[in-house]
C-alpha cells in the first residue's frame, strides 16, 4: 500500500465520519462544525487526485463561505436548535435508540441510504474500471484556466448570471419587511 | 496509485449519508448541509473520474468547479428562503411546514 | 515554462463572431440586468417595466434570426443549431412572452417586486433555452440550475404568505436534491464515456463503451430519468409539484409548469436520444411506465381537487404523463409528436392559467367555488377558458386533440397499444375535472354580479395564449412541418 | 353541384360563426340567418341527392397534415349514402330551425341557442361528407359537443346539467372504442380513407380477425353514440333540452351518427359474420329493451325517447342482418316521423308546461293539428299502411327473415315483439293525451293551439311522415334500394302478414286498456308485478352503472389517495409512531389529539368526505423519501434486468 492510498483512506475515513456527525449530532452549529471537517477532507482526496486548483477552491468556497453563510443562517434562525432542543431528547443508547426510530428518524430513510449504497456499490463492484492512464499528471491550474476562458468561456459567462440571479434572489426574499413596501406607501 | 473503485466508492458513500442526513432530520438548514455533502460526493466523482480518464484531461474538473459555483449559489438562495421562514414563522423544522397538502 | 498540451484550444475571434447566435439569450439577459438594475430607481412605480421585459422578449425573438438556417455545434460545442433548438427557443420565448403579459395586474394586487419578477423569469427562460440548444452537459447543467434557482426565488415571491413561502422551500428543498440526483448521472456518463459532450458521449458508447461499463450506465440512466423525472413532474418525482404550484404566485406557477417542465423535455430528449440512444429499450421502457403512472395518478388525483390552482398541477402532472409517451416510443414520429405537444401544451395550459390569474388579480381564490357565476361576470374569460380546457381534454379542433393524436398514433404505430388505451381513457378522466370547472362558471350562481377587471396587457397574453391554441389546432400544419424538421432521430 | 358539396357544410360554419359575432346586432338576434343557411344547404342537398340519383359521385381529397412519412388527408365523398343522409340532416335541422323561432321565443339564450344549432348541424354534415375515418371521427367528436352544449342549453336547472354531462361523458366512452378500432385498422391497413379501406377489404389484403375486432370497435363508437344497450341510458334523459333539440338529436343528428357510421364502414362488418352477429343481437335486445321501458313511461317526452332507443335498435339490427339498405331506409323514414312526433311533444309542452301525460287528456279538441300529428307519427311509427314506417319496418323483418347471419334469429323476433309493443304504447300515449276527459282541468283551460310558425313545420313533417315510406315501395319501383345498390327485393307474405298483426293486435290492445277500458289497468300491472317493477326501474341500469362505473372510480381516487398518505406516511412513521405512541401514553397531551384536531378541521374546511381524499403528507420529507425509495428500486431493477 502505497502512501498516497494511505493518505486517501484516511482522508475518506475522516469525511465519513465526519458526514456521519453532521446527520446525527443533536447540536446544528456541531453538525455545521463538523461539515466543514468533512469538506476539508473532501479538499484533501482533491489533493491526492492531482487535483490541486480544486483543493483550493473547495477549501475557499466550501469550507469557507459556504460554511460561513450556513453558520450565519443558523445564526440568525432557530434558537431553540442551538441548545439541541429542536431534537427529541433522552439520555445514553435509549436516546440513540429513539432517534432512529422517531418519527422521522424512522427505519424508512436508513433503508433508502443504506439501499442506495448497496446498488451503487454492487455496480460499482460489477463495472470494470480502467486503472490509471500512463504519463505524469500535468498541472491542473494552468489547464482549467485555459479551458476555462477557452473552451468553456460561454458556461463560465453564464455561471455569473447564476450568481447573479442568487443574489437577486437572496435580496428579494430577505429584504425586511416593512424596508420597501413601507416606501412604497408613503405618498 | 488509488484504484478508481475507491474513489467512487467513497463517494457513494458520502452520497448516501446526505441522503439519511436529508430524510432523517426535519432541519431545513440540516437538510441543506446534507444536499451540499451529496454535492460534494459527485464532485469526487468527477475529479476521479478526470483523474482516471486521461492525465491531461481537466473536463471533470472543470465541470466539478462549476458544480462548487452552483452550489454555492444555490445555498445563498436556500438560506435566503429559510430565513425569510424563521422570521415570519419562527420554524425552520420542515416538518411544521405542511400547509399545502392534500 | 514547460508547452502544455491544451485541450480544446479555441480560436478567441471565431467565438466572438460566433457570439452571434447566442443573440437571443444575450437579449433576454441584458434586459433582465438592466431591469434589476432601474427598478430600485422606480419606487413602486414598476409597471411600465412590463414593456420593457416584452420588448425584451420581442427583441430575442428578432435577434434569432441570425440562428435560423444555422446548423451544427458553435460556440467551441457549446451551443447547437439544429431543428430541435430551432424549435425550442421561439417555444419557450412565447411561453415568457405569454407569462409576462399576464402578470402585472396580479403583480400590482399582491405586492410581488415586479422588476424583480421579471428579471427572474427573463433569466429562467435564458436557461430553459439554453438547456433545449446544447450537447454539452455542463451547459445543460447550467441552464437548469438557472431556471431552477430562478424559480425557488421566484415561487416565494409573496414573501409575507405562508404558502408561498411554503411552495418557495419545497420547490428548493426537493430541486436541489433532484440536481443532486441528476448530476451524479453525469459524472458516471462522463466518466463512463470521458466526455461531456452528446454526440461524443454517442459516439463512445456505440463504440463500446456501453458494452464494458453496462452496469454503471445503467445506475447513470437511471439516475438521469430521475433527475429529469424530476424537473417533468413524473410520477413518482413528482410529489413537490401540487404543493409548490398550489402555494406559488399565479404566474410563476404558470412559468414553471410550462416553461421548466418543456425545458425538461427538451433535454431528456437530447440527452437520452442523442447521448444514451443505444441503451434504448432500457429507458423507453422506463419512460413507458412512468407514462401511465404519472397520466393516471395525475387524472384521477385531479378529480378529487376542490381547490382549482391544485388541480390545475395534477392537470399538468397528467399532461407530462401524455407528453411522456413520447419518450416512451422513441420514435421519429413520437419525438415530434412530442415536440408538437410541448407546444400545444404551452399555450393551452397558459391559457387555462391566465384564468387563474385572472380570478386571483381580481382579489378572489382559487377555489372551485370562486369559479361559480364567472360565465356571467366574465363571459370572455369563461369562454376562453372553456376553449383552453377542451385543448387540454383533447377534443378537435384544438391544438390538444392534434398532440394527442399524434402521440397516440405514434405509440400505436411503436406497437405500444396498451399506452395509447390507456391516453385515450385518461382523456375520458380527465373530462370529469375540467367539466366540474366548466359546470361552475356557466350553471352555478355568482355569489356577487360585480365584473371583473383586467387590464389590456393582460388581455393581449390571454388573447395570445387563447389564440394560439385555436391556430395551432385548426392550422396545424405548418406545425407539424416544424416538428418533423425538429427531430433528433436516434443513432 | 355536387365536385361542390363542401359548400353544404362551409354554410352552417359560416352562419355559426356569423350569430355568434355579430347576432346580438342583427334582426331577432339573427334567427333568420340560421333558418336562410340552412334552408339553401337543404336546398343544395336536394340537388346533389338529385344529381347522385343520376349517376354523379365525386370524392375530393387534399393532403391537410403531413408529418414525416405520415399524411392525414382532409377530403370529402359524394356517393348515394351521403346524399341520402345529407337531405335528411339538412330538412330536419331546417324544419327544427323554423319551429325553434316560435318554440324558443323569448329565450335567455335566444342567439347562442341558434348559434349552436348550426354548429352542431355543421358537425353532422362534416361527419355525413367525411372521406376518411379519422376526418370522420374528429366531427363525431364534434357532435357529441354540440348536443352537449344544447342538452345543457338549459343549464340554470340540474336536470340538463346532469343530462348534459350524462351524454358527454357516456358517448365518450362509445367514442373511446371507436378511437381504438381507428388505431387498429390504421395499424394494419394504414390507410384510414374510406374508399381506400374499401379497396383493400375487397381485395381481401386485410386479416379477417384484425377485421373483425376492427369492426366490433367501431360499433363501439356506433353503440355510445346511437344509444345501443348498454349505453342507452343517456338518450332519455337527454330530453332535459328544449324539444326541438330533442327532435334534431333524435331523428337526424346525434343518434344517426352511430348509424351511419356503421352504415359508412359497412364493408368492414360484411366480412365478418361475428361482427354482423354482434351488430344483429345488440341491435334487437335495444330494440326490445326500449319498446318495454317505453310501455310503462308517463311522460310523454320520455316515451318518445325510448321509441328512439327501440328504432335505433331496429336500423342496427337491419345492418346487423346485413342490409345496409334496410338500416338506412329506416333512418330516412324514422327521421320524418319522429321529428313530427317530438315537434309535436314539444307543441303539448308549449301549451301545457307538462310532459307528464297522467295529467292531460281531451287535448284534441284544443289543438286538433298537434293532435293530428301526434296520431300520424304513431301510426307511421307504429308501421301502419300505407304510412313510412310500414315500410320500413317490413324491409327490416324481412332482410332479418332472410338473413343468414347467427342472431338473425332472434332478431326477427325481438322485432316482432317490438312491433307489437310499439303500436300499443303509441295507441296508449296519444289516447292519454289527446282524448278522454282531461285530468288537469287548470292546465286544460290555458291549453292553445301552437303558432303556425310551430303548426306550419308539423304539416309538413306530416306529409313526409306519410310519404316518406313511398321512395322505397313498389310505386316508386324501390327506387331508394336501386339508388344504394340493392339488388332485388324478397317480400315473404308470412313477415307482413306477422307485421301487421303485431300492429293491430298492440294498437287493439291499447285501445282497449285506455279507451275501452276493458280491462283494469291495475288488474294487469298486479298481475305482473316483478316485471313492471323491473321495466318501470328501466331494468335497473341508471343503478347498476352509479353502483359500478361511478363508485369504481371513486374507489380507485379514494385507493390511491389512501396509498399516498397511508402506506408512505406508514413507511416514514411505522416504527416511530408506535414509539411516540407508547412514549406519550403517559405524557401531558396526545400528539394524536393534536394532530385529530388539525385533520378535523381540515376535513370540516373541505368538507365531509373529503377526509379520506387527502393526497399527500404535506411534509417535504415524505416525498423525498419517495424520490429516493423510487430510485433505488428503479437502479436495483435496471442491475437484475442487466442480469
Amino acid at each position: 500500500m502505497t502512501g498516497l492510498q494511505i493518505a486517501f483512506l484516511a482522508l475518506s475515513a475522516v469525511m465519513l465520519f465526519a458526514a456521519w456527525k453532521v446527520v446525527t449530532s443533536d447540536i446544528i452549529v456541531h453538525a455545521a462544525l463538523w461539515m466543514v471537517l468533512s469538506f476539508v477532507a473532501v479538499a484533501g482526496i482533491f489533493l491526492t487526485l492531482h487535483a490541486e486548483f480544486l483543493f483550493a477552491v473547495q477549501l475557499l468556497v466550501y469550507a469557507g463561505a459556504i460554511t460561513a453563510l450556513v453558520i450565519f443562517a443558523i445564526m440568525l434562525s432557530d434558537i431553540r436548535e442551538l441548545r439541541g432542543e429542536g431534537e427529541p431528547a433522552g439520555a445514553g443508547l435509549g436516546r440513540r435508540v429513539r432517534r432512529l426510530v422517531s418519527r422521522r428518524l424512522g427505519l424508512a430513510p436508513a433503508a433508502v441510504a443504506v439501499g442506495f449504497a448497496a446498488v451503487m456499490y454492487s455496480v460499482y463492484r460489477a463495472t470494470p474500471w480502467p486503472g490509471l492512464p500512463p504519463g505524469d499528471p500535468a498541472p491542473s491550474t494552468l489547464a482549467i484556466g485555459r479551458e476555462l476562458f477557452g473552451t468553456y468561456v460561454v458556461p463560465f459567462e453564464l455561471a455569473s448570471i447564476v450568481l447573479l440571479v442568487a443574489m437577486v434572489g437572496a435580496i428579494v426574499l430577505t429584504l425586511r419587511e416593512g424596508g420597501r413596501e413601507k416606501e412604497e406607501k408613503r405618498p | 496509485m488509488i484504484p478508481l473503485s475507491w474513489v467512487l466508492v467513497s463517494a457513494a458513500l458520502l452520497f448516501g449519508l446526505g441522503l439519511y442526513g436529508a430524510l432523517a432530520r426535519t432541519n431545513a438548514v440540516r437538510i441543506l448541509i446534507a444536499i451540499e455533502l451529496m454535492l460534494n460526493a459527485v464532485n469526487l466523482n468527477l475529479v476521479g473520474f478526470s483523474r482516471y480518464l486521461s492525465p491531461h484531461d481537466v473536463t471533470g474538473q472543470v465541470f466539478a468547479l462549476f458544480v462548487i459555483t452552483v452550489a454555492a449559489a444555490e445555498a445563498a438562495v436556500g438560506l435566503a428562503i429559510i430565513l425569510m421562514i424563521v422570521r415570519q414563522r419562527d420554524v425552520s423544522d420542515v416538518d411544521r411546514i405542511n400547509l399545502l397538502k392534500w | 515554462m514547460p508547452t502544455l498540451p491544451i485541450v480544446g484550444e479555441v480560436d478567441t475571434a471565431v467565438l466572438v463572431a460566433q457570439l452571434i447566435f447566442l443573440l437571443p439569450e444575450l437579449i433576454l439577459a441584458v434586459t433582465g440586468t438592466v431591469i434589476v438594475a432601474i427598478s430600485p430607481l422606480l419606487r413602486g412605480r414598476e409597471r411600465p417595466l412590463v414593456f420593457v421585459a416584452a420588448t425584451g422578449v420581442l427583441a430575442a425573438f428578432a435577434g434569432l434570426g441570425p440562428s435560423v438556417g444555422g446548423a451544427g455545434e458553435v460556440l467551441a460545442r457549446m451551443l447547437v443549431l439544429d431543428g430541435t433548438s430551432t424549435f425550442f427557443r421561439p417555444v419557450f420565448m412565447l411561453g415568457a412572452l405569454i407569462v409576462i403579459g399576464l402578470s402585472p395586474d396580479y403583480l400590482a394586487r399582491r405586492q410581488v417586486p415586479a422588476g424583480e419578477f421579471y428579471a427572474l423569469v427573463l433569466f429562467a427562460t435564458v436557461g430553459i433555452m439554453l438547456m433545449a440548444s446544447t450537447h454539452e452537459l455542463l451547459m445543460l447543467y447550467l441552464g437548469l440550475e438557472l431556471a431552477s434557482i430562478s424559480g425557488y426565488v421566484l415561487a416565494g415571491m409573496l414573501r409575507s404568505d405562508a404558502r408561498s413561502q411554503e411552495a418557495s422551500i419545497k420547490l428548493f428543498l426537493i430541486g436541489a436534491m433532484g440536481s443532486a440526483v441528476l448530476l451524479f448521472g453525469l459524472s458516471l456518463v462522463y466518466g463512463i464515456t470521458g466526455s461531456t459532450n452528446l454526440v461524443e458521449i454517442g459516439h463512445a458508447l456505440t463504440g463500446g463503451a456501453a458494452a464494458t461499463f453496462r452496469p454503471a450506465l445503467l445506475a447513470a440512466t437511471m439516475f438521469l430519468v430521475a433527475g429529469f423525472g424530476f424537473k417533468m413532474a413524473a410520477v413518482p418525482f413528482h410529489m413537490y409539484v401540487p404543493d409548490a404550484y398550489e402555494g406559488a404566485p399565479t404566474p410563476v406557477a404558470a412559468f414553471l409548469s410550462v416553461g421548466l417542465e418543456g425545458a425538461a423535455f427538451a433535454a431528456a430528449i437530447r440527452v437520452f436520444v442523442t447521448g444514451l440512444g443505444i441503451i434504448q429499450p432500457n429507458w423507453a421502457a422506463v419512460f413507458a411506465v412512468l407514462a401511465l403512472a404519472t397520466m393516471t395518478l395525475g387524472n384521477v388525483t385531479a378529480l378529487l381537487q376542490q381547490n382549482v390552482k391544485r388541480m390545475m398541477a395534477y392537470s399538468s402532472i397528467a399532461q407530462a404523463g401524455y407528453i411522456l409517451v413520447g419518450l416512451a416510443v422513441a420514435t421519429d414520429r413520437g419525438i415530434s409528436a412530442m415536440l408538437y405537444y410541448v407546444l400545444a401544451y404551452t399555450v393551452m395550459n397558459l391559457g387555462a392559467w391566465a384564468a387563474l390569474i385572472y380570478l386571483s388579480h381580481n382579489g378572489q381564490s382559487e377555489e372551485l367555488a370562486d369559479f361559480a357565476g364567472l360565465g356571467r361576470r366574465a363571459p370572455l374569460v369563461a369562454w376562453a377558458l372553456t376553449f383552453c380546457f377542451l385543448s387540454l381534454i383533447g377534443i378537435p379542433p384544438t391544438a390538444g386533440f392534434f398532440g394527442k393524436f399524434l402521440l397516440f398514433s405514434a405509440a400505436v404505430d411503436a406497437g405500444l397499444f396498451w399506452l395509447a388505451v390507456a391516453m385515450a381513457v385518461n382523456s375520458v378522466i380527465s373530462l370529469g375535472y375540467y367539466w366540474n370547472v366548466v359546470r361552475a362558471m356557466f350553471m352555478e350562481e355568482p355569489a356577487t354580479e360585480e365584473p371583473l377587471k383586467a387590464s389590456p396587457v393582460f388581455g393581449l397574453g390571454f388573447t395570445l395564449a387563447v389564440l394560439g391554441t385555436l391556430l395551432i389546432g385548426l392550422g396545424a400544419a405548418p406545425f407539424f412541418r416544424l416538428v418533423s424538421a425538429a427531430v433528433v432521430t436516434l443513432p | 353541384m355536387t365536385e361542390h358539396a363542401w359548400l353544404i357544410v362551409v354554410l352552417p360554419l359560416v352562419s355559426w360563426l356569423l350569430i355568434s359575432a355579430f347576432g346580438r346586432r342583427l334582426k331577432n338576434e339573427g334567427d333568420w340567418l340560421g333558418v336562410v343557411t340552412i334552408g339553401v344547404t337543404l336546398v343544395l342537398s336536394l340537388v346533389v341527392l338529385w344529381e347522385v340519383a343520376g349517376g354523379a359521385a365525386t370524392r375530393v381529397s387534399v393532403p391537410w397534415l403531413v408529418m414525416g412519412d405520415w399524411q392525414l388527408d382532409m377530403g370529402y365523398l359524394i356517393d348515394p349514402l351521403a346524399a341520402v343522409m345529407l337531405v335528411v340532416v339538412t330538412a330536419i335541422s331546417f324544419l327544427v330551425h323554423v319551429y325553434s323561432m316560435g318554440y324558443m321565443h323569448g329565450d335567455a339564450r335566444y342567439r347562442r341557442y341558434f348559434a349552436t344549432l348550426s354548429f352542431f348541424t355543421f358537425s353532422m354534415l362534416g361527419l355525413v361528407v367525411a372521406d376518411n375515418l379519422i376526418l370522420l371521427f374528429f366531427f363525431f367528436e364534434l357532435v357529441g359537443l354540440a348536443s352537449y352544449l344544447l342538452i345543457g342549453h338549459w343549464y340554470e336547472n340540474l336536470g340538463p346539467r346532469l343530462a348534459s354531462l350524462k351524454a358527454f361523458i357516456v358517448t365518450r366512452i362509445g367514442d373511446l372504442a371507436f378511437l381504438v378500432g381507428l388505431a387498429v385498422l390504421v395499424l394494419a391497413t394504414g390507410t384510414t380513407g374510406i374508399p381506400e379501406l374499401r379497396e383493400l377489404v375487397e381485395h381481401h389484403q386485410v386479416p379477417a380477425t384484425v377485421l373483425t375486432l376492427a369492426a366490433i370497435l367501431v360499433f363501439g363508437g356506433a353503440v355510445g353514440k346511437s344509444a345501443q344497450f348498454p349505453l342507452h341510458v343517456w338518450l332519455p334523459d337527454a330530453m332535459e333540452g328544449p324539444t326541438p333539440v330533442s327532435a334534431l338529436i333524435h331523428a337526424a343528428t346525434m343518434v344517426a351518427a352511430g348509424v351511419y357510421l356503421v352504415a359508412r364502414s359497412f364493408f368492414l362488418f360484411e366480412p365478418s359474420a361475428t361482427a354482423l352477429s354482434v351488430v344483429a343481437v345488440i341491435g334487437g335486445i335495444t330494440a326490445l329493451l326500449g319498446a318495454t321501458i317505453g310501455v310503462l313511461q308517463t311522460d310523454m317526452k320520455r316515451v318518445m325517447a325510448y321509441s328512439t332507443v327501440s328504432q335505433l335498435g331496429y336500423m342496427m339490427m337491419a345492418l346487423g342482418v346485413g342490409s345496409l339498405v334496410a338500416g338506412m331506409f329506416h333512418l330516412w323514414t324514422h327521421a320524418f316521423f319522429k321529428a313530427l312526433l317530438f315537434l309535436a311533444a314539444g307543441s303539448v309542452m308549449h301549451a301545457m308546461h307538462t310532459m307528464e301525460m297522467h295529467s292531460m287528456g281531451g287535448l284534441y279538441r284544443k289543438m286538433p293539428v298537434t293532435a293530428w300529428a301526434t296520431i300520424i307519427g304513431g301510426l307511421a311509427l307504429a308501421g301502419v299502411w300505407p304510412l313510412a314506417g310500414f315500410y320500413s319496418k317490413e324491409e327490416i323483418l324481412n332482410a332479418a327473415f332472410y338473413s343468414g347471419v347467427s342472431g338473425a334469429g332472434f332478431a326477427f323476433w325481438a322485432g316482432v315483439i317490438s312491433a307489437l309493443l310499439t303500436a300499443f304504447y303509441m295507441t296508449r300515449a296519444v289516447i292519454l293525451v289527446f282524448f278522454g276527459r282531461p285530468r288537469d282541468r287548470h292546465r286544460y283551460e290555458h291549453a292553445h293551439e301552437s303558432p303556425p310558425v310551430m303548426t306550419v313545420p308539423l304539416a309538413i313533417l306530416m306529409v313526409l311522415a306519410v310519404t316518406a315510406g313511398w321512395v322505397n315501395a313498389p310505386i316508386s319501383h324501390h327506387w331508394f334500394g336501386k339508388l344504394l345498390g340493392e339488388a332485388e327485393v324478397h317480400l315473404a307474405p308470412i313477415v307482413t302478414v306477422l307485421a301487421v298483426g303485431a300492429t293491430l293486435l298492440g294498437v287493439a290492445a291499447g285501445y282497449a286498456i285506455y279507451a275501452l277500458r276493458l280491462v283494469d289497468r291495475r288488474a294487469v300491472i298486479n298481475a305482473l308485478r316483478p316485471v313492471y317493477t323491473l321495466v318501470r326501474n328501466k331494468y335497473y341500469f341508471d343503478e347498476l352503472y352509479n353502483a359500478t362505473v361511478l363508485r369504481g372510480s371513486l374507489r380507485l381516487a379514494e385507493w390511491a389517495a389512501w396509498f399516498d398518505q397511508r402506506v408512505i406516511d406508514w413507511l416514514v412513521n411505522a416504527v416511530g409512531y408506535v414509539a411516540v405512541k407508547l412514549s406519550e401514553a403517559a405524557g401531558k397531551f396526545d400528539l394524536s389529539v393534536v394532530d385529530g384536531l388539525v385533520n378535523g378541521a381540515a376535513a370540516v374546511t373541505v368538507g365531509a368526505g373529503r377526509r379520506l381524499r387527502t393526497i399527500q403528507t404535506g411534509f417535504v420529507q415524505t416525498y423525498i423519501l419517495t424520490f429516493f425509495a423510487a430510485l433505488v428500486v428503479g437502479l436495483v431493477v435496471f442491475q437484475l434486468w442487466r442480469l
